[in-house]
């Protein structure tokens, strides 16, 4: 039960973070948000500016130019192995704006909550989001709650924006692939996506894979001062290292080749995507990157990868080829050709 | 047509209608319902979560020899072109 | 993993390739249906044409259950998961597949039908033992393969008294659509040197099952396992059968098939169901004793029987050449609509949405190939 | 039905804005998610930073303090009169960076869409974004958009994040309000909430009342012009004027005294909250904002206000005192007085 | 708004404030309690008593039927809504009221119980009517005044033959309640020298209902409106009864209320209804004839018959004082919770839920007047 | 209790069983069941979406005019101070 007694807040009853929900009153904007957002978000999340109190957060950037992106977080289980939405949200903007070769300076954090989730769960997943942002070093400094009616929500979902600094120099963007590129991934591919499915009722196979959801903005820094002339970054995250090699390919209008036998993949993920039929190379990351680099610049760049613990696993999978098609193409471990096409639909498992 | 996969049998249950496979590090839970004197140890054809057949150690190694023969005797030096 | 990786390695593959293109005779051409669709899928996602000697060529056949389900019969379980408050819930490969006028199953879903991906009909009887108040209904759809877990629903449904449980059964028979096939020659345009027989199939049928096929037909069949080793090792077998006879049934998947297949899943499957007199296949046209229903003892598990749904003809898609992709008569690139409006993110025909559906395998794996597409490495 | 054929950027069809539905791969990351981009987002969203294609979108912000504040935008029905959930994502965060006196750079906009969900509605709510964000000024430069299962959403929400720049010499704070400050409104109040209420169904009554969402920003930088040393300023959105002056009073540390006489209501907002047992009070804005200054400077600051046309009916509605209870109270219209308190729960029509 | 503004007018209220402090005799008290709880909302939330003279005080009555419910009825309807696949639709007022164990029916809708807000009785007609599968239970409270809307609503149902509709019926009385409280006067503490009488139950049963407290109790009655001007006038009309006689019962609202209330409504109200023999009141305990059930013709309609919903006593929260509260014996800052851990944000009593409960009219609009509080305005 | 606020009738249905009221400048469709011989003009008393009953306006004024007698009567000079 609530402990009872007057808060210094003015609050009459501390929040019953054992065992209450949320109500429709925690979005209402009247007290009991107030104490939500008092006894639960500031608690985990304390930062000079969130303390600010306002709807907005007064900050006065480091000089050059910024970056600004977001990304809404639904996931379901909201809590998995390796990590959970909490967690996620944070890396998962981070990344976004590491992927510019930035350093992230402030993340603001905007919540979706639905009537009836567990406050347990709240508490939980909003102590796992300050744990991630306290050590990438990224605070959250301003939000929101919003609580929909049951029914018309899925437990939690999480929007987060990130600003980051891009150091002088640094000129990284998806446009930039040119024939000759070196394409490299900072480790194996489709953990998280896994990590996911086996939690997946139904599905229920057991695994040790573990998401790889990470922070990669200090790998990032370490990549940029190895090789400050990095062409493209991105995290192969929905739709996978497929979807995003396509995309990279589009936007700087270049095809791709690839080598199937020198793409890191756990052989616990290849068994999984063997049994439900899917194709790891589309399967989620989250805590991977890829590179894009001049040919000449691809040992370098290895080496300060490998020498972070996030890149350990890195490797040189392929290059960048002129194709009027951009296709990104692969070189079987058998030693035929196929197509590494985007991602059709939702990747779904099959029995055929 | 028909996804199935290979996995070996490490665990089955007391009622012997269900086991778990392990396939390269992952474990899951099986039907046993289709096949027969299943054993600790055996591998198995997996389909939508039911073994449809044993797989035969035998069989597999045999098979294998035959294609390392099929393809000795047909050296490298000759190998074509195949565009 | 064990059973997979050696059947997929890069050296043996070189000296099968060697021997194909020795084996060969320069001046004659092998033309092979695999009818399979999972052997469509491992030719393409593995490479294997590129190893392949010019004068030997892979012709797809119908072997994909979701490709030839018939669109009226996908039109029927639309209808119920939208009309009907059931929990219309079958595996992920039926999905996206396009019915009349481009409707699918999850397209049913957004619009508020309860549709549910499964795994394993294990799943199903639990949706049905977790709601006894709810109607839930199996779309089942398989080969010989997939049938008996089907029957193992069934049986185990009935052995609980699961009175909400029902099953909306498709399941075909890969025999009868090979002899059509076969039968389709000559009328059809088509010639078939040999047949890579069914993998999975076989391994509860048994390989005898294919007997006709040299018998009737005088054409030679192996049975073949999915790996790309299997693929060209049967391929090699189909050669050397072709050059020197005589035709028969050789089996080269014999570490899972045996000439009689699984006794007991056979077993089980007779109780359980019953043939139809005849069935529609997609491109292959309506079947004689090709598909199964629900037998008689167990009728108040089948959904047909349960809910009144109305099966109109379906309505294909202009242009769309399924029909002759299936039977191997055109190759998807001879299709007018192949990659300019169809494709797998709009898929207008069946044989785009499956994996094992050639069009889709062309498309993913192999498409720079294809006419039209130039698509050079640099 | 969808025009066949290819379109440009390699689509097969275009996208079925007419009878068309969100589907689960528009958010999977594949090249449906890659259409409903180009097609529907872009096309209407169009602007240079959201051209660069990327994660995250570059700029090199103007010198100075710079404000970050993020919302979650829920609401029912997405379409009400005089807004729908596009304008009211644009508006309210423009108006959260616009309380700190800040001029607005930049919006960022994460969307949740639920399974099912129309394309020509989504269409619609873009299209009146787009609107809302040229009118003002402010460019959405970088997005994302997720899709959940049909009963694990409602429709669309949209989380915006806004940047702006605070002019020097501005220090505009929710703690500064001080005993003798003059309270002060932009308009008559309740007017969003009762437009909202109007389309619940069963509420069903039929009102002339349109919702009052509007961006302040521009109205905010008048004040400024005028009173460079404004105390406070917050737009009573949810909970309404009765929970933000509350929220002022407990960040400053004061009481205040309102005037019931002097605070705008519209006729038809008091009938539709007498009909309905609600206090006005307590209902929602979307387009008014509080300001507290010193007394000194009231004059010149409602003068400011009432020569723009978002503040014509400003007026000033009472003061701030000193109250260790930080009550806001009220003299009746009637001659008494009463506690004007924090919202409790959600206000919800009742018939005692 | 016409017949509101006018009674709203601040020279009257002025006018009539004066008249009252010249009517009281100094050295008398004047202890009037308003029987409803519009009364107690008006005089708060317009500040009445701020132009009050100091001997004269208004005490709270029972008149919130949202107060007056007990517990275990409500313990009964979140059973209903928790535990039957039922849609259970009320008025706003009862959502957040809490029962035994800090249970609400908002917290019930939160873990999954379809409870629905709904502003009028056709509203739950109109649920019931579009999902016929679906049991539509509406959960009925009020007085008088609300029991009509209730009458409407089965007659309607059974007209359609609406089957799927059905409610559950709380309807209760207000004379029996006054007179219980009336009697209860020596006994209780409390000491009443007039009533303001109910206004809107009164245009339903009519002023000559309440003729028993001048008759029964000797004390003066005056039927009051709920605007701000009608209570300053009523208060008047008693004090000038208290002074001078004869007691009898007056008629303040006469622009609304008749001496013999609606016919119409009270006949409809015989036919669809009858009396309970006895029934809790939360505070006044159980009370013969002061009740409403739903009348045997219509018993199809009977949420109490149809659906087995066992009633334990429910529990109430320690230190509560709102059964007092309720009888005018205390004032909500007696309350040792009041305000201290009782708010309503986190109410432990329907009196701090109802915004016609007399502890969150305290709370809302008189707080810095009660005891504790000193919030002076600088 | 029983909040219900006075309406004009603007408009009666066909049936005679709903009308539309009119109040503040918002409308809003009610029944007329529970009430005789409405027609529109008629403010009635509007509760739960139902009229209560009429609201008669000769008494409205009388009772207004009873109130501004009493307040006249005792004239603002002696206007207590109410605290
Ligand atoms: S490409 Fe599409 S339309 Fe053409 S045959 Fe294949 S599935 Fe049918
Ligand atoms: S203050 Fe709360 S606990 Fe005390 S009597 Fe009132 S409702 Fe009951
Ligand atoms: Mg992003
Ligand atoms: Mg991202
Ligand atoms: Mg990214
Ligand atoms: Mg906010
Ligand atoms: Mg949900
Ligand atoms: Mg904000
Ligand atoms: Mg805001
Ligand atoms: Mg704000
Ligand atoms: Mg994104
Ligand atoms: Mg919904």
């Amino acid at each position: 039960m609530a402990k009872r007694g007057s808060t210094d807040r003015g609050f009459t009853a501390r929040l019953d973070l054992r065992n209450g929900a949320v109500e429709m009153g925690h979005g209402a904007g009247g007290r009991a948000m107030a104490q939500l957002i008092d006894e639960l978000f500031q608690r985990h999340l304390d930062n000079p500016l969130l303390r600010q109190h306002n709807d907005q957060a007064l900050f006065t950037p480091p000089p050059g130019r910024l970056v600004i992106s977001t990304d809404g977080h639904v996931i379901t289980p909201l809590f998995f192995p390796g990590g959970d939405i909490g967690s996620l949200a944070v890396h998962g903007t981070i990344n976004d704006v590491a992927m510019a070769g930035a350093r992230p300076l402030y993340l603001a954090a905007g919540f979706v909550l639905e009537e009836g989730f567990p406050l347990a769960d709240l508490d939980r997943l909003v102590a796992s989001m300050a744990a991630a942002s306290r050590s990438a070093g990224v605070p959250i400094v301003t939000g929101d709650t919003k609580v929909v009616e049951r029914g018309k929500g899925d437990g939690c979902f999480i929007t987060t924006t990130g600003l980051g600094v891009v150091p002088d120099g640094v000129a990284i963007s998806g446009d930039q692939a040119r024939p000759g590129d070196a394409v490299l991934v900072s480790g194996s591919l489709g953990d998280h996506g896994v990590a996911i499915l086996s939690q997946r009722e139904g599905l229920g196979f057991a695994t040790e894979i573990r998401s790889d959801s990470a922070a990669l903005h200090d790998l990032v820094a370490a990549m940029v001062a190895a090789v400050p002339g990095i062409h493209c970054l991105r995290d192969p995250t929905r739709g996978g290292l497929a979807t995003t090699l396509n995309e990279l390919a589009r936007q700087s209008g270049v095809g791709m080749r690839l080598r199937e036998a020198a793409i890191p993949i756990q052989p616990a993920v290849a068994a999984a995507c063997e049994l439900l039929g899917l194709d790891p190379l589309y399967v989620a990351n989250e805590g991977k990157l890829v590179a894009i680099c001049a040919a000449d610049d691809a040992d370098i760049l290895l080496a300060a990868m490998r020498a972070h613990p996030l890149g350990a696993q890195a490797a040189r999978i392929g290059e960048v080829v002129a194709d009027p098609h951009r296709f990104v193409q692969m070189e079987t471990r058998f030693g035929g050709q196929r197509i590494v096409d985007w991602l059709a639909g939702e990747p779904l498992p099959r029995i055929c | 047509m028909c996804l199935a996969i290979p996995a070996q049998i490490i665990a089955i249950e007391a009622d012997g209608r269900s086991a778990t496979v392990a396939l390269g590090g992952i474990h899951k839970a099986v039907s046993l319902a289709l096949i027969e004197d299943a054993v600790v140890g055996d591998y198995v054809l997996l389909h939508v979560g039911y073994a449809l057949s044993k797989i035969s150690a035998e069989e597999a190694e045999r098979t294998l020899a035959l294609m390392v023969e099929a393809g000795l005797f047909e050296t490298a030096p000759a190998a074509p072109d195949a565009r | 993993m064990r059973y997979v990786d050696e059947f997929r390695d890069q050296d043996l593959a070189r000296g099968l390739a060697a021997a194909i293109a020795a084996a060969v005779e320069p001046d004659r051409e092998y033309r092979l249906m695999e009818f399979c669709g999972g052997h469509t899928h491992a030719v393409f996602r593995h490479g294997i044409p590129d190893l392949m000697p010019s004068n030997l060529r892979f012709l797809h056949g119908p072997g994909c259950p979701v490709c030839v389900l018939p669109m009226a019969r996908l039109d029927q379980a639309i209808r119920l998961a939208l009309e009907h408050p059931v929990t219309l819930c079958t595996y992920g490969d039926l999905l996206r597949v396009p019915a009349t006028g481009g409707q699918t199953l999850f397209k049913a879903k957004a619009a508020g039908a309860d549709v549910r991906l499964i795994y394993s009909t294990q799943d199903a009887l639990a949706l049905a033992r977790r709601d006894p108040d709810r109607q839930v209904v199996f779309l089942a759809i398989g080969f010989e393969t997939t049938t008996p877990p089907t029957a193992v629903a069934i049986e185990t449904a009935r052995a609980e008294g699961l009175a909400n449980f029902s099953v909306l059964c498709n399941h075909v028979l890969t025999p009868p659509a090979l002899r059509a096939i076969l039968a389709s020659q000559d009328s059809g345009g088509l010639r078939i040197d040999g047949i890579l027989g069914p993998s999975h199939v076989s391994t509860l049928i048994g390989s005898e099952a294919y007997r006709f096929v040299p018998d009737e037909f005088g054409l030679p069949i192996v049975i073949a396992g999915f790996e790309p080793l299997d693929v060209m090792h049967a391929t090699l077998m189909l050669v050397d059968q072709i050059n020197r006879g005589p035709v028969r049934v050789d089996n080269q998947y014999r570490r899972a098939v045996t000439a009689s297949g699984n006794a007991k899943a056979l077993a089980l499957m007779a109780e359980v169901f019953t043939r139809r007199a005849a069935f529609e296949w997609r491109g292959l046209g309506v079947l004689p004793d090709s598909a199964l229903a629900i037998a008689e003892p167990y009728a108040d598990f089948d959904a047909e029987r349960c809910f009144a749904v109305r099966v109109a003809p379906g309505r294909e898609v202009k242009g769309c050449d399924c029909a002759s992709v299936l039977r191997g008569v055109k190759t998807p690139t001879d299709c007018r609509l192949f990659g300019r409006v169809c494709t797998p993110d709009n898929p207008l025909g069946a044989c785009m949405v499956s994996s094992e559906g050639a069009c889709a395998a062309y498309w993913s794996y192999g498409r720079f190939r294809g006419a039209g597409a130039t698509g050079q490495v640099a």
